[in-house]
């Protein structure tokens, strides 16, 4: 049961949370948030910049192929699990299941490849792993973790 | 997100375009827009400086890639087409680099997506200005 | 009634929230948050710094003196309204309403004055309004008006 | 927030703190320890270049203002009671600048922090290094 509930309930006082629209404009809120939230956690420098682009991809895709202009919200929350970061991502477009992008196969020759985007490629290789759960009350949500990126506090 | 523009007369003349800011997808289409603009001018070498770009996301590497298609004469793609336009890239990484688009000074959050996305491939990247600009 | 629930029941797509725990390492993530809203919301630079620095230092008086190291939570929301700019701070610590802190008595001689912080002096003189509710549940919300800041979008 | 310190020998010497990053309650205790670190080391006037900081909240003045009484060889103010210590701030800036502690080039945000305070009464403000060096 890994499915993450809204903080203020859960009694879980290391967790920072983040609210925007669903509107490009506000990529740049998510990105700035998980960089501070992520340092105040003690994650280093590297391990920081590929939870921040890999969350920009995904938010991006929620944005753009999810919503489709439609007005809607972005959830944004950072949580530390031990020596691991988690970056969870909610919204209310229609559910999409990240990790059934297929992957492209590197065994092929790049002309034989099947014609893919790369924000899904991009945010797979820059997590160890990332966890999805189609929400009950409808929407998504997906959780990046990078594990053994805290220094030990 | 602002781009400055340079101009160097060498061999052949290169158009510098200083990016600052950040570029992600509320502002990957106004990069190709003014690379559209430069050409429109007659600009047929272009440097991207990326030395003040503290992060690139896909839709950067959609923007750099749509540069290099319109520099190459080719239909400048369609700024509402721009989130497919990378579909192509793979094809066009595959043919190998090009010259008439390179990139300077990435920080390293973008020399790492660069490379994770096989873009280093397409795009000469220098570190050092002018040697950047005698390569045109 | 400007008492401000939170945003993605309320259908209200302009807003952005943010909630962190309630510890002074977490100033910077309300800062860096409120700038960046506020920046997408069109506010000119000088006046997103001012309520900037009037939030921070609310937001540093409900984690000492409110919370007194209690563990709990700071909400963050900025919205438009209209021209103006509003930044809304909530939090779950004893009541305490800023605008009854004296206003220093500026035709004392300096000597002469009560002595107190600057916090809510700063904060006051840096905006237009400051708007203070208990909430029924508990805690306060604290309202940070800045008027005429947006450009007409 | 990141304190780093240069060395120079004018007419007395005067030891330069280089603070980068915002200076809120997070961290304000540290550039008090720092300064009384210094202080212990036998500094005397000391100028804080405050170029590189972005923000300073009300506890960054409180620091500066101990930083400073620290200076006039008093009591250094113990650093848990720190948030107190500018409850002396009103009568200080009433008896004047003092002159064993200078302000180095602030950023606009923190210039209009230290007026409104009053606290560009009790520090002198320099915009240039040489100029502010050779006024100790
Ligand atoms: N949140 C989403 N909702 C619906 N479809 C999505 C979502 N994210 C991705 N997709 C689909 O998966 C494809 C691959 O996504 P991605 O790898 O990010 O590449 P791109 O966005 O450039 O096409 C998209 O083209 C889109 O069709
Ligand atoms: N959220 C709060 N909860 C309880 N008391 C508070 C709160 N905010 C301010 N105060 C009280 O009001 C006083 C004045 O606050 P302020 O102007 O920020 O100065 P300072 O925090 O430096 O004392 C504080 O000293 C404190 O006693």
């Amino acid at each position: 049961m890994d499915q993450v509930t809204s903080a203020p309930g859960t009694g879980d006082f290391a967790q920072a949370e983040l609210t925007v629209p669903a509107d490009v404009r506000y990529l740049v809120i998510i990105r700035r948030f998980i960089h501070e939230a992520a340092q105040v956690l003690g994650a280093a420098t590297k391990s920081i910049d590929d939870l921040v682009q890999a969350a920009d991809e995904l938010a991006t895709n929620a944005i753009l192929h999810g919503y489709r202009g439609q007005l809607g919200w972005i959830e944004v929350a950072v949580r530390p699990a031990g020596g691991d970061l988690l970056v969870i991502l909610r919204d209310q477009a229609p559910p999409f299941d990240p990790r059934l992008v297929p992957e492209p196969d590197l065994s092929l020759p790049l002309e034989r490849r099947p014609v893919g985007g790369l924000g899904v490629y991009l945010s797979r290789i820059l997590t160890d792993e990332i966890r999805y759960h189609a929400l009950p009350a409808g929407g998504n949500e997906v959780i990046l973790v990078k594990r053994g990126v805290r220094a030990a506090k | 997100m602002n781009v400055s523009t340079d101009h160097f007369e060498g061999r052949v003349p290169v158009t510098i375009m200083n990016v600052q800011g950040d570029v992600d997808a509320s502002n990957y289409q106004d990069l190709i827009a003014r690379a559209r603009e430069l050409y429109a001018g007659g600009a047929r070498h272009i440097l991207i400086d990326l030395s003040k770009v503290p992060y690139m996301g896909s839709s950067g590497l959609v923007a750099l890639h749509s540069i290099a298609v319109l520099l190459r004469g080719q239909q400048s793609p369609d700024p509402d087409a721009g989130w497919q336009a990378y579909h192509q890239i793979g094809r066009d990484v595959e043919r190998g680099a090009q010259h008439a688009v390179k990139l300077l000074s990435p920080q390293p959050p973008v020399t790492r997506v660069l490379q994770t996305s096989g873009m280093d491939r397409f795009f000469e990247v220098h570190a050092d200005r002018s040697a950047a600009l005698a390569s045109f």
